[in-house]
């Protein structure tokens, strides 16, 4: 789950990183009384998951309140790579001497939180590693110990020689991880750490993603969920618990597994088709789940194809069958569709769709070019 | 001989009295594993399936049965306790099937499965069938694997039993099936697997389903091509997934333009591993480059 | 620092563990206007930095918004063990089907968090680990890993077979020892841990002891300290930053040095006399820091003589000689001084004693003797 | 040849710029204590007394000068951290001279140190000195010890320097004078200290100045009585020190009627230590078992 700087900001500041104060206005009035709050110059900044959001014109910084209504009323209702700004953050603006980027995530290679710094803070972190990846110090955290005074201060002071900042900068460090790890991060970022021209260190940006395997120990984290942010689709999805992802194409894919699913789509593709979408439906027979894909798929107007692909393994085809017919039943679907069911009991599966209207195919390859057929590939 | 387990290990499951765990516990022993004890706190001194002994903890089966190995069955907010477990009691095989498993938990194990030199399987994996040995350890479906030469290793469930029974069907047995899953922090990698298989004498060719995300099939490019000289095809799942979107498999993501399949492909075409367009398209490839295969 | 239960209890609500509500009343209609909010029954417990609460009949059981009043009025302002109540919390009753202990400490030769867990619960722990020391389950806790679910929950298991009741318990510990270590206390424990008719668990006790050493990291701790619990003289001991005893004699003892300055006291009493403090004034010969040691030792009206024993090691005798001369200077002492100063440049410190009316002595026995013959021993 | 540290023993000083680093490293030197190296972040490149250079972590001043052993001058908040830096960077000796380190981090630095074989003394601590090998590694004044065959270890500062100057002026030299703190949780405790002059062929006769709380000095006494047959005679602060009250020593505290100076005295006379009952009495006692005494 992705959250806004403003949450994430929360985060950070009760974890001890010294972030500037800060609220969020969904209109314009708003906006100015919290310019009045913290007094001027300050920044508006657009609140939507996705980056990029100051080349898009939707960071601003104030002067006056002319140029916080100006700002806050244009960036309001913004349109920034299909999300729609509907909250911005108000805060002061800092001087600026110096800038750093201090990131950590979960690296799969170490298998550990990998801390990321570079004195390269306030552009885009991902140019950075590739113009100059030596530019990024990494280091994994060894989780038994967290990150040890020694070591933030050791990185610290390869970013600056100013001891004094470096103190702050490692202390950042240290409280960027353990805020990172009460939370049940995937990825946190601080971009840009700065030192004002007082050499005071402050965390001005904030970027953080929460692991979704986490998220039934964080009771309080459903709160920052942004559902305007969610595709409808998409959301129905999670809460059926369905990994789902809306693609463009006009065949529905429902497959068991997600390396099978991406494999569908690909077959899909190398057959001339476009996948309409992923979706792991997961183990179960479960004729809910079955009727809760097919809602979701179906709610896509260019679908014109079903595709099952379901590889029974320890399930059992039979069972997965009646699932399919129960849904099938209890929904009425204007496109055909083709069902491929492998494994345990197959026989008995493909006796069961026999007497229905779904296509049968015996194999992954045999499902795609049958379901392609059916909208004329 | 196949990876990691024998016929005659002795393995406990943790969770067999749960739902997942008491259905797959049955048909791993339906398929000759040898299952010597079960853990469900609160049920020490019932059996499963009237024959294997429960104990209330994994310390307590160990000492009574000598188990070595364990198959975790247990909850998302348990597993990774349960995986301590295991390698606090002495275990030195773990495999963990529970999927939606917090990736921070799984960090905090690493060190301490290293201390003790334990090697885990997944988490979040259907683990692991040795088809010659009778070994079933996790959820792949034995009826679809055969004893023979040729090693498997994925990132995925249902994707490879796609491909083990094309290659049972084309009269390709297996020593060793194994999905190691597809989070962003697992025990045994790809790298470690292959290296497993690489240490086997009866793995004559090796079959990789890759998929997007990571570089671990790059790793695993350089790694063959420095090292082995068995034959090795692979096919790489996600050419279609676009950019930023996580692919059910929270390490199934392209970012920042790695891990893309057309990356994967070409490092492995570069190490002479030919990379199958389609699932079914691997059983030939094999043969192709396989002279003497069974 | 010692902390009250009600403030114990917050810090255990605070990471999760289940402790019902309550909140301290000062006056008889604060406590009915809890009692009344709560619901009867309802527990009036005296809130006192001491055991032994209950004997002296400090817990009260109230069934009636009389016996809440006839009760709270009653421990508010009485005297247990020297400690006046000024506070009671209120708390509703609890059903109590079963109690346990719970507690932890560091522990000197494991060198670890020493989880302690008893079957015993709700009677004083001290006496079981007398009675019946085998009732007592202690484990040291791996600080690398924190308390593992598997270890919890193998020694709740040692408690009850009921594995529903094991779990809350064994989740109890592991909530225990988030509360121990992050409040960076020496002593934390629930004492009983209890099952209600209805299997619930809840700590329905709390005390906890915070580590003196770290409460500069924990700057809200400061507003816990209960001044009118503290002794006038020991307060003003903490704020000097002086390790200070009141004890019973007329020998007033300044020392440098905690060993050296028990060792005095015992050689006080080898000679026949008695100390009137413990005071470590530690290796400073700062002037400050010896008018306020004086100052604390003669608010006692007991004190007939004053001892400073110094043994100057690296700190240089005569620096502590004029710091000496240079509080009683600035104080008016009306009592004998006997100075005994040893190490590095003594016998320069000693030529600056002859020429004011401390008493010189070469060695401790001989200060100690010299102290004692003032006072006609 | 005295316990843990020898003549050429490379030291480095933690906080050597610091107001107390600064006064006391200077003592070390002038007592001709081999000190390398110093570390102050930020300070790198200077000199200290115009001679020993300066480092801003510890692991470049192991890396330029080989220091084996850190003596910790660094406050409270920082001086876990400096523990664990100093382990880090490969000391097998810390010495942690500083007072008021919260508890919590020296049991969270303990595994650290055991997994890289590391001694610690202290913290709050006077540290250690041996007089023939004129290695200080602490605050203890090196105008009141002499070389000899004499091993003290005790738990406070002053108090130690009381008998060492009594022994010195008695002419019993000692080999090491240890003080090993008065907290709660230190590195080498009393039994450790006593197994290392038990292994040292120089120490011919031990003094142990002890004090109330815990019971360091019972299971002292007990392993004396197993294990050792030179002479040892103690001493114990706080006969006189209520039980419930902490004596300044965050340990010295008298609990639940055990760890009293009574307890400690009747434990060590069974186990044949006289007992001395003023720390001026240390001498003729010692004198009065020891017949071969210098």
């Amino acid at each position: 789950m992705n959250i806004h700087e403003y949450q994430a900001k929360e985060i950070f500041r009760a974890a001890g990183l010294n972030v500037p104060p800060g609220r969020v206005a969904a209109t314009v009035s708003e906006a100015e009384a919290l310019a009045e709050e913290y007094g001027l110059p300050v920044m508006v900044k657009c609140q939507v998951l996705t980056g990029g959001r100051g080349k898009a014109g939707g960071v601003k910084f104030c002067d006056s309140m002319d140029d916080v209504r100006t700002h806050a009323g244009n960036i309001l209702g913004m349109d920034i790579k299909g999300h729609t700004v509907h909250k911005v953050l108000v805060t002061p603006a800092e001087t600026i001497a110096e800038e750093f980027y201090v990131g950590m995530l979960v690296d799969r290679n170490s298998r550990r939180v990998l801390l990321m710094c570079s004195a390269e803070g306030g552009v885009e972190i991902e140019q950075v590693a590739k113009d100059n990846p030596d530019a990024i110090l990494k280091y994994p955290i060894d989780p038994r110990y967290g990150l040890m005074d020694h070591e933030a201060m050791t990185i610290a002071m390869k970013m600056t020689t100013d001891v004094k900042k470096a103190r702050q900068l490692a202390y950042g460090m240290q409280r960027l991880y353990v805020a990172f790890t009460h939370a049940d991060a995937s990825l946190a970022e601080i971009n840009p750490y700065i030192f004002t021209d007082e050499g005071v260190g402050k965390a001005i940006d904030a970027k953080m993603n929460l692991d979704d395997n986490a998220l039934f120990r964080h009771s309080d984290f459903e709160a920052l969920r942004d559902l305007d942010e969610e595709d409808a689709s998409e959301r129905a999805a999670r809460e059926a618990d369905l990994s789902f992802v809306k693609l463009d194409g006009n065949v529905g894919c429902l497959v068991n597994g997600a390396g099978l699913a991406m494999a569908t789509m690909d077959l899909v593709a190398y057959y001339g088709g476009m996948p309409a979408n992923f979706l792991d439906i997961g183990g179960s027979s479960n004729p809910d789940k079955v009727v809760n894909a097919l809602d979701i798929i179906l709610r896509d107007p260019n679908v014109e194809v079903i595709l099952f692909n379901i590889f029974g393994g320890i399930t059992r085809c039979d069972d997965v069958a009646k699932g399919i017919i129960a849904a099938t039943e209890r929904m009425d679907i204007k496109v055909p569709i083709v069902v491929r069911l492998t494994g345990t009991n197959e026989a008995e599966a493909r006796e069961l769709l026999a007497e229905t209207d779904l296509v049968p195919a015996a194999t992954m390859d045999e499902a795609v070019q049958k379901a392609l057929a059916s909208v004329g590939k | 001989m196949a990876i990691f387990c024998r016929a005659e290990t002795k393995i406990l499951v943790q969770g067999i009295t749960g739902r997942d765990g008491g259905f797959h516990s049955k048909s791993m022993l339906d398929y000759g594993t040898n299952i010597v004890a079960g853990v469900t706190p609160g049920r020490g001194g019932q059996t499963f399936e009237s024959k294997v002994p429960i104990f209330d903890n994994v310390a307590d089966a160990v000492a009574e049965t000598g188990a070595e190995a364990s198959v975790i069955f247990v909850p998302p907010a348990g597993a990774a306790g349960a995986v301590f477990e295991a390698a606090a009691a002495g275990c030195k095989l773990v495999v963990c099937i529970t999927e939606g498993v917090p990736t921070i938990d799984m960090v905090k194990i690493m060190p301490y499965l290293e201390e003790r030199g334990v090697r885990l399987v997944g988490p979040n994996c259907p683990g692991f069938i040795n088809p010659g040995q009778k070994a079933k350890l996790g959820i792949m479906p034995g009826n679809i694997v055969a004893p023979g030469p040729v090693g498997l290793i994925s990132r995925s469930g249902t994707l490879t039993y796609e491909v083990v029974d094309a290659l049972t069907k084309a009269g390709l047995g297996q020593t060793t099936c194994l999905g190691i899953g597809g989070d962003p922090v697992i025990g045994t990698n790809f790298m470690e697997a292959l290296m497993a298989f690489h240490a086997d004498k009866e793995t004559k060719a090796l079959v990789m389903i890759g998929e997007i995300g990571g570089d671990a099939e790059e790793r695993a490019a350089d790694y063959i091509k420095s090292n082995m000289n068995i034959p090795v095809v692979s096919f790489i799942a996600g050419r279609t997934a676009p950019p930023g979107k996580r692919m059910g498999h929270a390490g199934a993501i392209v970012t920042g333009g790695t891990g893309t399949a057309a990356d994967k492909k070409a490092a492995l075409e570069a190490a002479g591993i030919p990379v199958a367009d389609r699932p079914v398209d691997v059983v030939p490839l094999l043969k192709e480059i396989w002279k003497e295969a069974p």
